[in-house]
């Protein structure tokens, strides 16, 4: 293999796995979204409350490996509580640096920057990708006031 | 390696079999392979075998001393690298149980010749209202080309369902195959599940409503001392590089009546026997089906493949695998958390052996697994109709092949033992 | 050898070019043989070309370091082979002009690559009454495929003649392609003529009538430096045996908006995005178009050969194949009762020099120089429609490449000069 | 090349193929037929006068290459004043020999065991078939009452 186990399974990516943030169930969702991963078949579903511009609280449910489930949590743990503006923001940060783009995490994101261990194992980007690509595309339908539930792929 | 050998040798199980594993394993230069530290343990022989030495030097030799395009040349080289290829075909004949060597096409791969049946013989007999039987444990590449054409032709695509066990139910066969049955593509032994059809009995069916048959020997052929005149089957597919060959070359087995009446597939040179700007008539078989410069080295190196195999003795090997296959379901079973697929007896299966483990994902079993130098899949194994059907999102597969020996096995449960720590399981 | 290589160093038409020719022929294992007592001169190279040892220690490595089945593995190996796989692609990508490697489909020659396109697009696009442009110089692969789809779309064939000179005849052009030419499929250099054809000039004028433009490079790329994007065509096939690379593997080059466009060919693992029993959506380019295990081993050696050829130089290769051209055609032409087809001029032709003799069969010739050692072809080099237009029933043909010398011409031009006397003419 | 030059090209053969027999056109023929071998190209006429149940007169005229040619000229050199019966049945030995087959050439065949040279060069072996399998076919026809010309390929 290309890097070492524990580079990609850093301790924060097992704790997210071993519990997820983000997992209560969230009823007044103001959209709900799936994301997909056929090659893997890793399934997720997010959905996201919004007040005042402000991501209020999120839900998402990973049946994947861990990599996507940790990726997910993280998301559902940085997000919650950013603006709309600065949530895409950093959905886009990520998803960039996962993709090799030349991009600088923030330091205030936390536990994000464990997910840099993925990027030695390039079959595994993609399920890093899942949640934040879910997000992304989530949100803009959101805003684009189309309030149908889509699905995102990855592959 | 040392160790491990010497493993081998105080197994009872294998070690009264006629077969040397020590020297086996010391015709397959990359096992000696250390990766990250590891000694590589290669259980994902399903997906693709590794190659003796014999077929790797044949391939050398080839370029070294033959090289021509074949058919058509009047000069050494292409008269020699005619007769190798064409010896090879003689060759394939002979192992799948004595067929016409005009009976046996050369193509990319299984996937290749599964497609050239359905874009040829089915294009030209599947009609609206059809019915195209095939199982729910297909690999995609005797599964979509079905769809596609079913979908294109509006013909009924029907299956045989699966029991719990990951045999092919057959309490409803009379309903599922009948007159109405055009073609039944079936796989012989399944890539996900190990189970080996009845091939021949539901050929016997298939046959006596009319139907064509095409059986997907993918997994079968290198595991199995099959003839597919006893099976019955007017189509039969298989891929070297599964097998000991090179990759870049696989086998159409068809009925001559049937592959005369077919149209061609690929179009070119040497498929041809008259060409004007409005008309065209085709070469005899087999080559109306081979236009086109063919994969000439590796079918010539996969003539090695299959002595190498017939030298070890197709029944040795299986009973190799069936010791084998046993130790690791015995070992395997032990482990907490995992959950093994397909028939546990192992008359009734080969050694593909699918897991999945409570709370693991197969993935991070493999990455996992990887680390200790384990080679295994992890997936859907091209076959997602079945993984819905078995309720899975992706397993791990352990599939075993002659030089696998119970080291092997014993490393994989180690690893597998120590992973749920590594998790904090 | 060493009086050969000895002449090469007196020759001053080669003799003054940046290559080694030498340490070349030393790179080639096989241009040692010795048969029946003659040094091997091989002359065949538009049928298929010989591999120097890079080639054969790549596929050497690959199967004894790598060996894995590729894009789906969470394993060292397969991660490995995915990767060497892959780049290939890149380097492919690179070497036709820089196009995007998505738009490089892997297939097994030129032939399955033509094909491709005739299954797919023109069975999509092709309808009553649509126009396809061949020429008359077409090789079958390039031919068959479209006098078939024109038959069963009721399209209509049309052609461009060729001249006495072997040239393309463009005085009607205007009246062949117009604006209902939906398809002009041309090769670039004539397997028979060595004819460079005008094909950048030709697809403007079908994109001006909204036509689509696929190039047959078979013979073009392994002799030509070649930019697609400069030549403006829609597809772009060859195959890799016949530039130093292995057999079993060719290039589909295709305009992403067209590929995207197009239903996949075969069908089964890898080409797919999601398969239940009853829908199916396909994976993204390039692995739309390469359903099944590929010609992995292959591939990645086909690597080898791009860096070899790359090393030499295009441009040197060319120029080394121009002098050598010019050189055989002189003292071909000095043969009393041998006529040559072709343009005259090496600038506007490859080193495929087809020849026959007023009294003797083609056959008669190739089978008498085979023994002296020397490999030419002779037939209708899958050309058959040319062959009438040419009036001839068969050709002879020596075709030259990197590591053929100025003593190979002579060894031919002094054995067709006994030949003669032997059959007592 | 699996034989010597010489095997094939024998001095027989190499005679009958400068001075071809059966040259001269045959205008009051009972049957007339060709012969083709695509993947060679090479095409040949075949012309047979018959009476009183014997092949009274040969046309044969081959655009072919020396191997073909030869094998012709021989036919009609052989075949001419042999009964009907007779030159089926040596027409039938001298393909039943090329093929490989283990059928003897009987003593009064004259040159035809010449031919034996060209079973070395598998590829040539079509070649020297041609005029043979024009002719049966040829003769079949014409004893089945079908006048038409048909056109006989070997591959
Ligand atoms: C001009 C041309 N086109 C197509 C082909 C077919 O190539 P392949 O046999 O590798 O498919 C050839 C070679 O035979 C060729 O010379
Ligand atoms: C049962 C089965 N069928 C078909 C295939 C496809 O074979 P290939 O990829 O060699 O075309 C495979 C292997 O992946 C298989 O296991």
């Amino acid at each position: 293999m290309s890097g070492s186990l524990d580079e990609m399974y850093r301790d924060i990516i097992l704790d997210h796995y071993r519990s997820p943030r983000g997992h209560e169930p969230l009823p007044m969702a103001d959209f709900s979204t799936g994301g997909h991963n056929p090659s893997c078949g890793d399934e997720l579903k997010l959905a996201v409350k919004i007040e005042d511009d402000m991501v209020k609280d999120i839900y998402i449910d990973c049946k994947g490996c861990a990599i996507s489930t940790a990726s997910g949590s993280m998301l559902a743990e940085v997000l919650k509580g950013k603006s709309i503006a600065e949530a895409k923001k950093i959905a886009a940060i990520v998803r960039g640096m996962l993709k090799g783009e030349d991009v600088e995490i923030p330091e205030d994101l936390g536990d994000i920057d464990a997910l840099e261990g993925v990027k030695k194992f390039p079959v595994r980007i993609k399920c890093a990708l899942l949640a934040w690509v879910t997000f992304m595309e989530g949100m803009e339908n959101y805003e684009n006031g189309s309030g149908e539930a889509t699905t995102t792929s990855v592959e | 390696m040392e160790q491990k050998i010497k493993n081998m040798q105080h197994s009872p199980s294998v070690g009264l079999l006629p077969i040397d594993l020590e020297r086996i394993r010391a015709d397959f230069p990359i096992l000696d392979q250390i990766i990250d530290g590891n000694q590589l343990v290669y259980l994902d022989n399903a997906a693709t075998t590794q190659k003796p030495r014999v077929v790797i030097n044949a391939i050398i030799e080839y370029y070294r001393k033959y090289n021509a395009n074949i058919h058509r040349g009047l000069h050494y080289l292409a008269e020699k690298s005619t007769e190798m290829y064409e010896h090879t075909r003689i060759h394939v004949a002979d192992f799948i149980g004595g067929v016409d060597p005009k009976e046996v096409i050369f193509t990319r791969g299984t996937t290749e010749a599964i497609n050239l049946v359905a874009y040829t013989w089915g294009e030209e007999n599947i009609k609206e209202g059809d019915e195209i039987v095939i199982t729910e444990m297909e690999h995609h590449a005797n599964l979509v080309p079905w769809i596609q054409l079913a979908k294109k032709k509006k013909a009924i695509l029907k299956r045989i369902p699966i029991t719990f066990c990951g045999h092919l139910d057959q309490s409803n066969i009379n309903e599922i195959i009948t007159s109405k049955t055009k073609l039944l593509a079936l796989t012989h032994m399944s890539n996900v599940l190990g189970t080996i059809n009845p091939v021949a009995e539901l050929t016997a069916l298939a046959k006596k409503h009319g139907a064509v048959v095409l059986a997907d020997g993918a997994q079968a052929v290198p595991h199995l001392k099959v003839d597919v005149k006893s099976l019955g089957v007017d189509f039969y597919a298989f891929s070297s590089h599964k097998m000991l060959g090179p990759t870049g070359v696989g086998i159409l087995y068809g009925k001559k009546e049937l592959l005369e009446a077919m149209p061609p597939f690929n179009m070119g040179g040497e498929m041809i026997r008259e060409v004007s700007f409005d008309h065209v008539t085709w070469a005899e078989l087999p080559n109306k089906f081979e236009g086109g410069t063919p994969n000439i080295a590796d079918v010539v190196a996969f003539d090695a493949a299959l002595h190498y195999l017939e030298e070890i003795g197709m029944d040795n090997l299986r009973q190799h695998e069936m010791d084998l296959t046993k130790y690791a379901i015995e070992h395997l079973s032990a482990i907490p958390g995992l959950e093994i697929q397909g028939p546990r007896e192992v008359e009734q299966r080969g050694g593909v052996i699918s897991f999945t483990d409570n709370d693991l994902h197969p993935h991070d079993i493999s990455t996992f697994l990887d680390s200790k130098g384990i080679a295994i899949r992890a997936g859907h194994h091209c076959a997602q109709p079945l993984m819905s059907i078995l309720g899975k999102i992706a397993t791990a597969r352990a599939s075993l092949y002659i030089y696998n020996n119970e080291a092997d096995i014993d490393a994989l449960v180690k690893a597998l033992k120590g992973m749920r720590r590594y998790f904090g399981l």
